[in-house]
């Protein structure tokens, strides 16, 4: 049972390695399977999302215990109660400030944000900003459905103009948050959209913004059959294309990914729409972090009273 | 009246932006190596440049609780800090100032002070420059005082030695002439003189309530601090800042205090002991999150250093008026501690005792302190800040072991007796869980059952009863069979403890009954400690006697009179022996 | 027992997705229609689709003031909504259903219950189409009660009117067919059937409390509604938004809570009756921007529509666990109003008062409702919530007329006798001012002057003790002279009033004391009242007793039992009389 | 005195005119001064910023009782205590937010936010990113000395990489943001800089702000003398250049602005950087607006029986 003097997290302090070793043979998707059925709608674009982000970590042999999924709240936030990791559903709108907490505290842990466009881009907008010039290696999902869902169908940053909901009966007159265009002038260094229509897709985007070590922003066109009539599967499907497809387009120029992020309308470009190499991750930069994690001290060390002769010395 | 005193106080003025903060605290670093006690105030407005400043010092050879009145010497480093001190001195108090202020120097003695003119400009910039002004000031004081000469230069070599030697030589060369100065022209002419020195001890620190608490918080083990910058409470994270590197905190200035408290959540979350500091308008934007960690169980330590309010208030100044806001913050009804140390020791102890409390009982800490304690200066003995009498206690943590040998699959909000839930980290395959702010199972997923729900409730609210047990019952300081108690909670009381010989004067024999740990609340103690009170006078920093409102709430007791203030000083123990006489109807 | 009812209680369940709520507000309708009381309570969770809700209605001769157990007729939309809501039936209760479902009939019966299976979906299908299920299910239930036709049928056309003559054609066909089933099929054979019906008077409405209190704010003079969606709060946003062009009420969804707060601060400031509607989590985010409403005096009205807390805690459910927070949000001290309304003609005095009062004594105004409230239905009298009770009152606001006459500069927060000061908006050129959140003098602008500081704090705080005057005393509903009181505040003074015939029944003669106004406390009548009470029992929605509490600390009194529940669900009268009894020793 | 059941609010409903009538003349300079000197430090860019202010309004003819200046909380958000004129210093990050309130409760004044980058950029990012979407006729001046101020030096979402501050003692190693391109991803529709060490330019660029109708963001270099020891007068002055000497940049177009939006370091593009006309601001859209505004509203309009006639009959 647990020792209450006991000053060393789970795992003692193997820095070099990934927590806590590793189960033989390699994960497959039911690895990932709980128990628990979504609460979604059937036909939700969410189903879409969970399925490929199963398979994206299966595609990247992650196990559970590797993986921190943290939320915020909505209908897509429910995510981490239907997939067998490590989930943290937190509060509107701050998940990816707990997930960075948690990063900094344990690097080890691949850590996935997954929430709703209210939730990530709304009321979480402060927090989507700063992350991008931080710079955390963070995979950010956002489950993009234009509309507030959980809520039951009020207009969201990304509802287009015209939109009508309860909170705008006379359509939308906002400007939408265009993601990629901000995540670009924010700094961000790795930019993705992909579509819940496009499973396949979507488990190739996740897994690279996985593997991208920094902040990487995958924002899923997600259609909500419930409250949002008419960015509906069909209304995306008629207008994504791959920039992928697009042999002169240069994921890592600024220009070319100003051109493309601020393309929305008839035409919806999805892949990787920008790609910046070589920014080390905020926490390999943090200098508390090179003698090992947080989570991995051993808090006995502080008792040392050669420590405390130093620090006293500033005070005499 | 002049003579022999138990202790002297002296007060530093100038403008914001003059250095008034750091000579005050060379002054009591100075007598501090000299062998004196020290209690040390500093007096700030919410502004970089321009508008008085000063700093209230009082050495003892006792240890000093707190500052104190009336003040024996100024050292003016305006004109305008004569105006605005004349009323707070001592009879025959001396006054040192420049000479080129021009004052009316017969007038300044006609009304009962000391005027102690000296060329400080000229001898800063004959012997140094002009920047070494203060230098010169205070060497001048401690010529006054006569205090050692070598005590100030060995201080001067260590302050300025980082600047190289022409600093060093420059600001020696300084300090002697003014030293010399003031023993030349105005040796023995002071009616006061510093007091007898404190035998010869270990020697000891000068440090910050905010200082103590950081050295508290290494030694407990915190390992991560996310905050944004607010007075009083943003010396923490700059310490903390300055000392990354050589503890292992990781600390984040994050984009607000949203930030700053979910990261910590997060942190918490995977096992970090994480703390943000941050003063009442921080804790507001803080009060959701605080929810957070309560219903998931994160253990999370949350300072709020309090200042003048409401909203912007007083930024630099102290009150206690968030008591009842952080017994109740945040929506619905969660376990949640909250400590209020009242001296710089209990500052230092709330350090690492926070960090066992919220592993121990997997819910937010409160550690509530104000810009009194967190900014006076107080000498220590070392072993008071030593990690010696520190131990480092985590909970039900488990560790890889105790998860290898788990025999069902794990759940992370398992129902228990005491309310507490084995916790596990992040991070092993035995102990892949889940966690939500809805409420949720013992597996950690979203519940709507009745029953349940119930079940959850209670086992989380059940460790507050567990908490309880440990929770510390009021301190009685003075005698135990007092005519009348002064009850207090936090800094409040080193000028409670202050007064009291002040009342004794006046014929009343009091005591004081200190609380520290707030919530749980020590019923059983503190019921104790009431029934042996006779008469109660509640003293509070803040405007509704928050306190008192809460001992009524908690114990039916009501209090025989309150003396509150909320003009953003600190009491000092002559206003509070002066209020208190008020109240029980002794005439001051 | 069968026979001749009081009142008649009807649940419908089935699966969220599937209409439940709009077929009991249908039916609610109908029933008032048809000439009774009404009262019902949805019961959903946090999700779109699946998962089991139900709708309870209660239908009487007389005003009925809460939902009441046990129920006599289930309408099941699933299978599973019987096994739900068995345990909750009256004996030979009926439980109509779809003949889809295989049930075992005999069984039912067995069970004591009395199966009235019907080809709802058939009927559907043949009449209508597959979407008019629930009418079929409404128009049968009618027909088993007895409910004149012509009243479904108006309301169906009324209803479904603007989707066109097909959309109502189908429908009134599906009913007809429905009703006649009913009838042929069952005529006499539940053993319940409904209340006489109220004497004839003026065509009632049949409100939810979100609605009422969006009359009440409309007819209060709200010109401008910031809010971010929440649960139990967005109906007032969304009632609001949809009536923004006919009423002239600015809605803003805004980014946030903190921006929707402040947003309403910044209309408040200009002059607009601004308010923000949210639940405890917004609130939380509220907290900072109170204080600055509080310390710069800005009229503003805030909605605390409480939820299961804490934290994300039970979204759609009911709770009264905010009271304290509410009473302490924000650092450090100032004036603040709080009031809980607990019906649903209460809730829409509230609309109204709330602006009136926050105006007057230019702070912050939190109605504090709940889940219970604001979702249930009530049938009213149509003058329950009519501009004819209404009074505007915008306190001390100067006109362009004052202004032109002012003598000297103009001083938004002068010093004053009552502690309001003269309230001009910015744009006129005689009433140019400046407002800061830090401490600042009669001007406005910034101070840290020791005593301005504390006439301004006590400026503040005297507008409290002027507001004290006006706030209510606690109503007491019963017999004057009970031997036990209930205590209760908000909405449990419904169930709570219900449940008094309940207690005479097994020989408890008791009576309810209910608050509304919080705070300001109404300290006179509230001691009068307590004064009389003999045996007092504190019933309340939560987990801590946080009105019993709040109580001991405004007035030392000391409830003799404490009723409480934080399931989610609110309290029935059944259950406040089992708990009372049970307090009070008497075996249920 | 106050009449209590007085329902209209100064000026009554004279929708069509600025609030109250106009002194006769044109206000001076010193219309505009009050009796408070600035407690900011001599030689603070903040002075320059104020001046410029006060020249502009005298440039537009605006009177001190038309104006709403809001701030937040640091050094330059003391603006409003030393400028006669209304004034509401909030709390710290959400001026916007107090100030969009105002314009819709009375679209009359002219609202005028002025504040520091902790406040505009850190704290009150989110109000930032949804006021550039949102559009509503307010102009913004940041007063950015790309550090904290008031808190006495810790580093801000505007420190250039590498700056030690007391919070970076290793220098800061998060990308700044740049509030020009992050206003143009989220669709600001005036997006200017200037500098509080050429008083001139910023006179005419706040003016052009004061006049633009929309959001208007002024993003100020303002040396802060005390703590930010590097970038100085000197390290701008040697460094800023208007873009409007150049002939062949097109402020209308997205891709000029996003191109010199995004030059920060040896050359400092300032002047109008992007200018979009032709957007109505929000408040001209909103319906409740159409018959005037909320403080001119009669409120025992309210009273009338048949309004509640009508809103009665969703009830039976
Ligand atoms: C502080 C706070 N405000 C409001 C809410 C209510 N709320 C829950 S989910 C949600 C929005 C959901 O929208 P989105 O993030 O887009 O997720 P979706 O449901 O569309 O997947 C809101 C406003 C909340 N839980 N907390
Ligand atoms: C909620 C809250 N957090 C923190 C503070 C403390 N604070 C006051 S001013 C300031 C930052 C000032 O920086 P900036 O906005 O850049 O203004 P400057 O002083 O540089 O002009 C901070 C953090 C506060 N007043 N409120
Ligand atoms: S409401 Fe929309 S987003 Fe939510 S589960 Fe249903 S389809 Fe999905
Ligand atoms: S600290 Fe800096 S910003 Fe503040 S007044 Fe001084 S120079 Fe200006
Ligand atoms: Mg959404
Ligand atoms: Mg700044």
């Amino acid at each position: 049972m647990p020792d209450a003097e006991s000053a060393k997290a789970p795992g003692g302090s193997r820095r070099d390695k990934r927590p806590n070793g590793r189960p033989a043979g390699r994960p497959e998707v039911k690895t990932y399977a709980t128990a628990y059925k979504p609460t979604w709608c059937p036909g939700c674009g969410d189903f879409g999302i969970l399925a490929a982000l199963k398979a994206a970590l299966v595609d990247l042999e992650i196990w559970p215990h590797e993986v921190l999924i943290v939320s915020g709240i909505g209908c897509g936030s429910k995510l981490p109660q239907y997939i067998h990791a490590n989930g943290f559903m937190t509060i509107h709108g701050r998940p990816l400030a707990v997930a960075t907490g948690a990063k900094l505290a344990n690097p080890e842990l691949h850590v996935i944000v997954v929430n709703g466009d209210g939730d990530g881009y709304g009321i979480g907008g402060n927090h989507f900003l700063h992350t991008c010039r931080r710079n955390p290696d963070i995979t950010h999902i956002v489950e993009n459905n234009q509309i507030y869902a959980l809520t039951k169908g009020q207009y969201s940053p990304t509802s287009d103009p015209g939109f009508r909901t309860t909170t705008s009966p006379d359509g939308v007159f906002e400007l939408p948050v265009n993601p990629v265009a901000v995540a670009l002038a924010a700094g961000a260094t790795f930019i993705a959209r992909s579509f819940a229509g496009e499973p396949k897709h979507l488990q190739r985007i996740i897994a690279q913004a996985v593997r991208h070590p920094g902040y990487a922003l995958v924002d899923v066109l997600q259609p909500c059959i419930a409250f949002n009539k008419v960015n509906t599967y069909n209304w995306y499907a008629e207008r994504v294309y791959d920039v992928a497809a697009d042999d002169t387009y240069d994921p890592t120029s600024l220009r070319d990914a100003w051109e493309r992020g601020t393309e929305w309308g008839d035409r919806i470009p999805i892949g990787i729409l920008y790609r910046k190499e070589g920014v080390p991750p905020y926490e390999t930069r943090v200098a508390a972090l090179r003698d090992g994690a947080p989570v991995h001290r051993d808090l006995r060390a502080r008792l040392d009273p050669a420590l405390f002769q130093r620090l006293h010395r500033e005070f005499v | 009246m002049p003579g022999a005193q138990a202790d002297i106080r002296i007060t530093i003025g100038g403008d914001a932006g003059q250095g008034v903060e750091s000579s005050g605290a060379m002054l009591s670093q100075a007598l501090a190596r000299g062998g004196w006690h020290v209690f040390s105030v500093p007096d700030y407005r919410s502004r970089i440049r321009g508008g008085h400043n000063f700093f209230q010092i009082r050495a003892a050879g006792r240890p000093c609780l707190s500052h104190s009145d009336p003040v024996h010497l100024l050292l003016a480093l305006t004109r305008e800090t004569i105006d605005v001190h004349v009323a707070n001195l001592a009879p025959g108090a001396g006054v040192i100032y420049d000479d080129g202020f021009r004052l009316d120097a017969p007038e300044l003695e006609s009304r009962g002070m000391l005027p102690l003119s000296m060329p400080l400009a000229k001898i800063a910039e004959q012997h140094g420059n002009k920047l070494m002004l203060n230098t010169a000031a205070l060497a001048a004081a401690a010529g006054i005082l006569d205090l050692p000469l070598d005590v100030l230069e060995s201080l001067l070599r260590d302050t300025f030695g980082a600047k190289g030697t022409k600093v060093v030589e420059g600001n020696l060369h300084v300090a002697r002439a003014a030293y010399r100065f003031a023993k030349e022209r105005y040796s023995g002419r002071l009616p006061y003189s510093l007091p007898p020195k404190a035998g010869p001890g270990a020697e000891r620190l000068v440090l910050s309530g905010n200082e103590a608490f950081c050295l508290g918080a290494v030694a407990g083990g915190c390992t991560f601090v996310a905050a944004y910058p607010m007075t009083p409470a943003t010396p923490i994270l700059e310490w903390m800042a300055a000392h990354e590197r050589d503890v292992g905190v990781v600390t984040k200035h994050a984009e607000d205090e949203i930030a700053a408290i979910c990261m910590a959540v997060g942190a918490g979350f995977v096992g970090a002991r994480a703390m943000v500091p941050t003063s009442g308008g921080g804790l507001s934007l803080m009060t959701e999150a605080l929810g957070m960690a309560g219903m998931c169980e994160v253990p999370v330590v949350v300072v709020n250093v309090q200042r003048g309010g409401p909203s912007t208030g007083l930024p630099t100044r102290t009150e206690q008026g968030d008591l009842l806001f952080m017994l109740h913050a945040a929506q619905g009804e969660f376990p949640r501690i909250v400590l209020a140390p009242g001296t710089h020791e209990q500052y230092f102890e709330a350090g690492w005792r926070a960090f066992n409390l919220a592993e121990k009982y997997q819910c937010p800490v409160i550690v509530l302190s104000d810009q009194f304690l967190a900014a006076s200066r107080r000498s220590l003995e070392k072993t008071a800040v030593s990690p010696e009498s520190v131990t480092i206690d985590r909970g039900q943590l488990l560790t890889a072991e105790d998860l290898e040998r788990l025999e069902k699959p794990y759940r992370r909000y398992a129902m228990t007796a005491s309310g507490v839930s084995p916790r596990a980290l992040p991070g092993h395959p035995q102990a892949v869980f889940t966690a939500t702010t809805d409420e949720h199972g013992e597996d950690g997923h979203i519940t709507e059952d009745m029953d349940l729900r119930v079940n959850m409730m209670d086992k989380r609210m059940r460790k507050l009863e567990t908490a309880a047990a440990e929770m510390r019952g009021p301190a009685v300081y003075g005698p135990k069979d007092a005519e009348l108690t002064i009850i207090c909670w936090g800094s409040t009381v080193g000028p409670a403890r202050e007064s009291l010989p002040l009342l004794l004067d006046r014929g009343v024999r009091a005591n004081v009954l200190h609380f520290t740990d707030i919530w749980p609340f020590p019923q059983a103690p503190a019921e104790r400690a009431l029934h042996a009170v006779r008469r109660a006078v509640c003293v509070e920093q803040n405007h509704t006697g928050q306190f008192g409102r809460f001992l009524r709430m908690m114990t039916g007791f009501t209090a025989d009179g309150h003396v509150r203030k909320y003009d953003g000083r600190p009491f000092s123990p002559q206003q509070i022996a002066a209020g208190v006489l008020k109240e029980v109807g002794v005439r001051a």
